[in-house]
């Protein structure tokens, strides 16, 4: 009657398992491939994964309380490029002129406080009109999109501010400071889904909804509040990457969505809503940066690794599946 | 003693243009003993040029050749490579003025004078036609965003005035270096305009598209310039349809980032902005040019 | 008592629905440490009623009076506050949540901030689990636990505040016996301590057995309230249909045909093993056992649901294999499923094309449905089961749950089956379409057909069955024929003892 | 019982919401643009909106059984270089038939991975997204694909061509549409379509083959894009491989906009045409009044909403919805 717990292991290991499968595959095979004197596991190179990590992963974390909530938000790729828009373009308004450096923080938060309201944009018309989150942000993903190339037309926003290179690409204790922000953001959001009312309730709500209307639970609030959380993030996250980089093409950002919901499936939290785990996402976050980084260390081409990185989207599936059935007796529907 | 060199490309595989450059950069590469080549492609996103960028510092190579998606994005990671002591060739679309201190050259074609020239080829070609003073014509671009596709478009709308000051450029639209979204934009234009006597096309690709929205409309006797002759635009040249564009070689475009880098390495003096040729080409001169490959 | 004022009193309560009046002036009297029944056919608007107390539903108009004070409910938080609970019908848990998360769902111990009180919340959820007796702790995944398990979650819902009236929904839909017992104490303990109880129930044997006083309903009208003990099984039945029932067996003589199916040794994993028996057309066979007993998946094997691990299935004296449910129709068996919503029924399908759609491919007009065909099928159907829907084109969602069972009965019947299996028939089905659909078995059993009966309630095994099965865990105990058949010896079998030690 | 007639108009406004908006767009692009109502401009944007339209067929038929397809897109790139490329090696005769074959293949991968492995459609086809793109760029090494002889070829007519004046792509798109819209609504396949995208499970306990439903659905969707494709490279008779990127969110737009739920079990071909309408004059009335090309997202969001909004208020009786 017991599921064997070797599948248990399997199911809460897996993407742990395979985060080491692909650091084997890439260091042997990148012996053979690579042109790179170092290894691939090189601390230098470890570093640099959690780094660009960051973008994704910082979004990542975002999506899997909204999914663990039972809703999908597809308009992440777009609030990123509108917030980082508003970052780099507050700067040079006139009104902050006499601020100096001082003017970075303020930009940062403009641009959370827009991630902010483009999120609550979603929850205020997915809770009060119940139109489904899928087509809510399928919507808000043009929308946004159009808002983006209406503020600047079709120009890329830039400005270059160094001191806010400098901060970007500084290293604490050996880590850089996005990676900072990625720890950060998965404690907190860690800590927010398991120690707090507000994420125990999540939870109830994408594990049965009905339920927890009967329960009392106002749903509406913590739909609006975790769109909120998920437009707060992904405006950190281009206040992370922007930072550094200085520049934002009105296209940045797109399929961003894709990236990061396949992060957040191969850390195992359902579709469906009402199970996931934020440190699984973590490791979904790493085993797709890892993928992309070994991909390009044994010198597979832009159309391999579309390739690979789709058929293993879909290998992780089957696996899922497969650790999940009942055995030959299972119902057949 | 061989030299590592990295590149990290804009976006292969999304037109002929950058799959054959990449080709090229290839067979370059292993035509000289000298030479061992890192080949990475950014899939078009200023986020993975710029890991890519660190990769390669991080691996330790000679020097990098960057590709850039977005000309001021990578302006920090260019410098990092500077940081690192590694030389930094811009190819094909440059980056920023900002950024020129980090670089060590450009060496590509040169968008804005193309742009120009393609400005001169129409202008030309209404005086020919006796139109030169009541001409209306329209613009598709390429994807908005891109340094190759802005610089392009303001050298031609820059140029023209000063050459044609009467013609008037009625409508520009973004094509995304699509022949299929250009064709839709194209028709939209034939039935907003009765009257359109030119289309400049950011390149061949989409300025075909243009052609074929006109071709199915029926609509005769506009004269299309392009910019980086394609294969089709060539032949489409050779059919009367399609007039002007202007002749670049991926290959060409290729050897020569290559070539600076190494002769940088090799410690040769190489001008900062390396152009190469690309002559204008239309339905007149065409013979002396071959088809190209892409 | 009758010192006494009452803890709840609803007044003049109606509610509209698009399209349905399900509430038409009810007036409602709880008083405090009574067992207050509410009976009425499906439909009726009990469940309605009940969420209109418990803030789920706003009522249109009427009031509801607590004590003294005329209040509204704005939600079911706002009920609890004022002291009414309220055990869902369906079960209303979150899987994936422990069972202290689920007992506490919407009002979670917080401490300052937001933050969970994990300590204080496992300590109240400790308390009241050691007073139902149950074997599970606070801890346990709810996903992980018995649906029978799952239920007394919902039921320790009930204890978690000072409640003035708590509202039991159908709560021993899903029980076992043993665990009736247990909600029956705690059902009497509450009432000790004076307060007031509804209890919705289809089963008049408990209600009988446990309340003082009975309300009826009829379609959303109130029909009175009657002591309990003024009034026996018969009057109560007369006031929520409006005529009298006929609760005899309808004795069809009929000769009993040949053997239509006969299983040998069948088995399915862990589910159920080496189970034989066999039914003739025109007999019908009742499955008796506790919930879990593996009835509900032999039905599902011969239905081509499951693979079987070993057996032989014979139909008509015929060795055959069943691989889907196809293979099943193909062979002339049918199903009539457990859980209607979410196996019997599209419910965003109207009626007519849920009632056919297990022949959609048959009833073509060349390469199309013959809709006419179809119309006329369900026509013949609605009247032979006295279906009550405005048409065909009634979304099935909009019936009550008796017409929806009714329709998933009519798509088999007019697929003319030669072994009818129907599993748990009458789940929440109030008596009157209860006894229709008993005696439409019956009349299917004369008619020649081969029917299996799966359901938990004795007396409907008794009253439907000619032989008997009984199962204890996975595995055939005993097989009664209609004259052997004793209700002792029926539960000493489904409670896994063997008839030699019986004896 | 003028009440009721007016509660029946605001009943039949928020059901038919989606002809309604058709209606007063096409009003409002017409007085803000004599040109749109002009009948080349009306066959203009029906005939660039039909091979959006004919994905958006066959996508409809996978949304109504319950699941999702991401992966058209990449799909019609896929065909389209496909038999460009076939053309000049194997004329077209062979070429066409031999792209809907490798189309349908496709097709029946994924239609394997949802129906019978039961695989969450959106995930898979979202990873078939990127790995046929991934293919279609193995295959043609990255390069455009060109016909090299386009006069001498008659590949041209399925694009280009017209019957009796009406553009081809038009009668292909239309006729697909009756063919494919008679089969959902009146034969046992589109039944049983509905039935399972309605309730699985339900259907399953009805005898209905529900993996062999869900994988013919994905079989239909391959067709449709495999015609898309064949009118794509017919029209521009040379293509790039990111010919289709981006065209399944367009085509799921145009879905979404015509009715068909998410949730499957509703939605009908017609409505479906209707919405590919919307979203080809919206794109065409926005470029004639002179706004930019992303003014249209802007407007898409809105009538997406809106429209999605409209008919779920219909249905639930009140404009709000009763959520807490
Ligand atoms: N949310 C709703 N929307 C529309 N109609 C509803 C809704 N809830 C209940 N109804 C209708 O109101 C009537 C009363 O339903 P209710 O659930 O109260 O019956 P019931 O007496 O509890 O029946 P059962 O014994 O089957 O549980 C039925 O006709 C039902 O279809
Ligand atoms: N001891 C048990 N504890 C928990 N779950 C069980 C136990 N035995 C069986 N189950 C599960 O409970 C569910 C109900 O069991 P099953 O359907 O076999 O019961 P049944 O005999 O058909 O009774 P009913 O139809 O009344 O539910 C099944 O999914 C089964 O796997
Ligand atoms: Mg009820
Ligand atoms: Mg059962």
């Amino acid at each position: 009657m017991q599921p064997s717990t070797l599948k248990i292991f399997l199911k809460s290991g897996a993407i742990w398992g395979f985060i080491v499968f692909e650091l084997i595959f890439f260091t042997v095979a990148g012996q053979f491939l690579s042109l790179s004197e170092t290894a691939f596991m090189d601390v230098d190179n470890m570093l640099l994964l959690f780094k660009q990590s960051a973008p994704i992963g910082i979004i990542a974390m975002g999506m899997t309380i909204v999914m663990i909530n039972g809703n999908i938000d597809l308009s992440v790729g777009a609030t990123y490029a509108l917030s980082a828009v508003v970052m780099l373009d507050s700067m040079t308004w006139p009104i902050f002129a006499g601020l100096g450096d001082w003017v970075i923080p303020v930009a940062w938060a403009l641009a959370l406080l827009t991630g902010t309201v483009l999120g609550a944009i979603n929850g205020l018309i997915v809770w009060k009109t119940g139109v489904d989150a899928f087509i809510v942000t399928l919507g808000a993903m043009l929308g946004y999109r159009g808002l983006v190339f209406m503020y600047n037309g079709e120009q890329p926003t830039s400005h270059l501010n160094w001191t806010l290179v400098d901060f970007a690409e500084a290293q604490f204790l050996g880590l850089h400071s996005a990676t900072w922000f990625l720890l950060l953001v998965t404690a907190v959001i860690w800590f927010l889904m398991n120690r707090t009312v507000h994420g125990r309730n999540a939870y109830a709500i994408g594990n049965n909804r009905e339920a927890a209307v009967n329960a009392g639970i106002r749903v509406g609030p913590h739909m609006l509040i975790n769109f909120m959380i998920i437009g707060f993030l992904a405006a950190l996250s281009a206040v992370v990457f922007y930072s550094e980089s200085g520049s934002v093409n009105p296209n940045d950002g797109m399929l961003y969505e894709l990236w990061v919901i396949t992060a957040v499936v191969l850390g195992g939290t359902k579709l469906a809503g009402g199970a996931g785990s934020i440190i699984s996402t973590f490791g979904g976050v790493l085993a797709i940066q890892l993928l992309r980084k070994g991909l390009s260390h044994i010198g597979a081409d832009t159309s391999t690794v579309n390739l690979v990185i789709g058929l293993i989207l879909i290998a992780v599936l089957l696996l899922d599946r497969q650790l999940n059935t009942k055995g030959k007796e299972e119902l057949k529907i | 003693e061989t030299y590592k060199i990295g590149i990290t490309q804009n976006n292969v595989g999304v037109d002929s243009y950058q799959t054959t450059y990449e080709q090229a950069f290839v067979d370059a590469a292993n035509a000289n003993d000298r030479v061992e080549a890192v080949v990475l492609d950014a899939g078009g996103d200023v986020a993975r040029q710029i890991a890519q960028m660190e990769n390669l510092i991080q691996q330790g190579v000679d020097a990098i050749i960057i590709w850039p998606t977005n000309g001021e994005a990578v302006i920090p990671a260019v410098r990092k490579a500077k940081q690192a002591d590694i030389p930094v060739v811009v190819t094909n679309s440059n980056i920023d003025e900002k950024g020129f201190d980090f670089i060590s050259s450009f060496s590509g074609p040169d968008n804005i004078a193309q742009g120009a020239t393609a400005a001169e080829v129409m202008c030309d070609r209404f005086k020919a036609l006796g139109i030169a003073d009541e001409a209306q014509i329209v613009e598709i671009t390429g994807q908005p965003g891109y340094t190759t596709a802005i610089e392009r478009s303001d050298g031609f709308t820059e140029r023209l005035p000063e050459i044609c000051p009467n013609v008037e450029l009625v409508d520009s639209q973004p094509g995304d270096w699509n022949r299929e979204k250009a064709q839709t934009v194209m028709e939209a234009f034939l039935t907003k305009y009765d009257d359109i006597d030119g289309v400049y096309a950011g390149d061949d690709n989409m300025g075909v598209g243009g052609l074929n929205a006109a071709m199915a409309a029926g609509r005769e006797g506009i004269t299309f310039v392009g910019a980086t002759n394609f294969a089709v635009g060539y032949e489409a040249m050779a059919n009367g349809d399609y007039w002007g564009s202007i002749y670049q070689s991926p290959v060409d475009d290729a050897r020569a980032a290559l070539e600076t880098a190494v002769d940088i390495l090799d410690g040769v003096d190489v001008p900062f902005l390396n152009y190469f040729e690309t002559p204008a080409i239309t339905q007149d001169n065409m013979g002396e040019f071959t088809k190209p490959v892409f | 008592m009758t010192a006494q004022s009452p803890v709840l009193r609803l007044e003049g309560i109606v509610k509209t629905f698009p399209g349905v009046r399900a509430l038409d002036g009810v007036s409602l009297t709880i008083m405090p440490g009574e067992v207050h029944a509410l009976m009425g056919e499906n439909g009726a608007g009990k469940s309605t009623l009940m969420k209109v107390l418990g803030g789920i539903h706003q009522p249109d108009e009427g009031r509801i009076i607590v004590g003294e004070q005329p209040v509204t409910m704005s939600g079911p938080l706002d009920a609890k506050a004022k002291g009414i609970v309220f055990i869902h019908q369906e079960l209303s848990l979150a899987e994936e949540l422990s069972v202290a998360e689920n007992i506490y769902l919407g009002e979670l111990p917080r401490k300052r901030f937001g933050l969970l009180d994990r300590a204080e919340l496992e300590t109240r959820t400790n308390r009241i689990l050691d007073r139902l007796k149950v074997g599970f702790n606070a801890r346990t995944r709810v996903g992980d636990l018995s649906i029978a398990n799952q239920q007394m979650v919902e039921i320790a819902r009930a204890l978690t505040v000072d409640a003035k009236a708590v509202i039991f929904d159908e709560p021993t839909a899903s029980l076992t016996d043993a665990e009736k017992v247990v909600l029956f104490e705690v059902i009497s303990s509450l009432q000790e301590q004076g307060v007031g109880i509804v209890y919705i129930s289809h089963r008049m044997e408990e209600v009988f057995k446990i309340t003082d006083r009975i309300s009826v309903l009829r379609d959303g009208q109130f029909q009175g309230t009657v002591n309990t003990a003024d009034t026996d099984e018969e009057g109560v039945t007369h006031m929520m249909i409006g005529r009298k029932l006929d609760l005899s067996r309808v004795e069809c003589h009929h000769e009993l045909g040949e053997v239509a199916l006969e299983v040998r040794g069948l088995s399915c994993g862990h589910l159920f093993e080496d189970v034989s028996f066999e039914v003739r057309s025109g007999e019908v066979v009742g499955f008796y056992g506790l919930v879990g007993a593996g009835r509900t998946e032999i039905a599902e094997t011969l239905f081509g649901l499951r693979e079987p691990s070993a057996g032989s299935i014979y139909l008509g004296g015929e060795l055959v294999r069943i691989h889907c449910p196809a293979d099943a129709i193909a062979r002339g068996i049918s199903l009539v499923p457990e859980n209607r919503k979410t196996q019997g029924l599209v419910l965003g399908m109207n009626c007519r094309d849920n009632m056919t759609l297990a022949q959609c491919d048959d009833l073509k007009a060349g390469p199309f449905v013959a809709e006419g065909s179809e119309i006329a099928i369900f026509d013949q159907y609605r009247d032979r089961l006295d279906i009550r829907t405005p048409g065909w084109k009634q979304l099935v969602c909009n019936l009550s749950g008796g017409n929806q069972q009714k329709i998933v009965i009519g798509k088999w019947l007019s697929m003319h089956p030669r072994v009818l299996i129907v599993d748990e028939p009458t789940r929440g089905i109030d008596v009157g379409s209860k006894s229709e659909i008993h005696n439409l078995i019956r009349e299917l059993a004369a008619q020649g057909y081969a029917v299996i009966v799966i359901s938990s309630e004795m007396p409907e095994v008794l009253h439907v069955s000619d032989r008997v099965v009984a199962m204890y865990s996975g595995r055939v105990m005993r097989t009664f024929s209609a004259g052997e058949v004793t209700e002792d010896s029926l539960i000493q079998a489904i409670s896994g003892i063997e008839p030699e030690q019986a004896a | 019982m003028v009440a009721l007639t007016r509660k029946d108009m605001g009943q039949f406004l928020a059901r038919q919401g989606i002809l309604v908006a058709f209606v007063l767009f096409m009003i409002l692009f017409t007085l803000a643009n004599d040109r749109f109502l002009d009948p080349d401009n009306i066959m203009g944007v029906v005939r660039s909106s039909a091979i959006l339209g004919v994905m958006a067929l066959g996508v409809t038929f996978v949304v109504i059984s319950g699941n999702l397809d991401l992966s058209v897109g990449s799909m019609m790139s896929f065909s389209t270089i496909v038999v460009l490329d076939l053309h000049d090696k194997i004329g077209p005769a062979l070429a066409i038939p031999a792209m809907f074959a490798m189309t349908l293949c496709l097709g029946a991968f994924i239609g394997f991975l949802v129906g019978y492995l039961k695989l969450n459609s959106l995930i898979v086809t979202l990873g078939m997204l990127s790995a046929i793109h991934g293919l279609t760029l193995t295959y043609s090494g990255g390069k455009n694909m060109d016909i090299d002889d386009m006069a001498g070829t008659w590949f041209g007519m399925f694009g280009r061509g017209d019957v009796l004046g009406i553009p081809t792509p038009i009668l292909i798109f239309l006729s697909l549409a009756a063919v494919l819209g008679v089969m959902l609504a009146k034969t046992p396949f589109g039944r049983k379509v509905y039935a399972v995208g309605g309730n699985g499970t339900a259907a399953t306990f009805s005898g209905i083959p529900r993996a062999r439903v869900v994988f013919s659905c994905y079989l239909v969707s391959a067709f449709c894009v495999a015609t898309a494709g064949l009118l794509q490279a017919s029209r521009s008779m040379g293509s790039q491989n990111t010919v289709g990127q981006g065209l399944e969110l367009e085509v799921l737009a145009a879905v979404i906009l015509g009715g068909a739920s998410l949730m499957g079990g509703a939605g009908t071909i017609f409505k479906t045409v209707i919405g590919v309408l919307i979203l080809g004059f919206i794109q065409n009335g926005l470029l004639l009044v002179g706004l930019p090309f992303y003014a249209q997202y802007v407007v898409t969001w809105v009538i997406i909403i809106l429209a999605v909004w409209l008919d779920i208020a219909a249905k639930r009786g009140g404009l709000w919805s009763p959520i807490a």
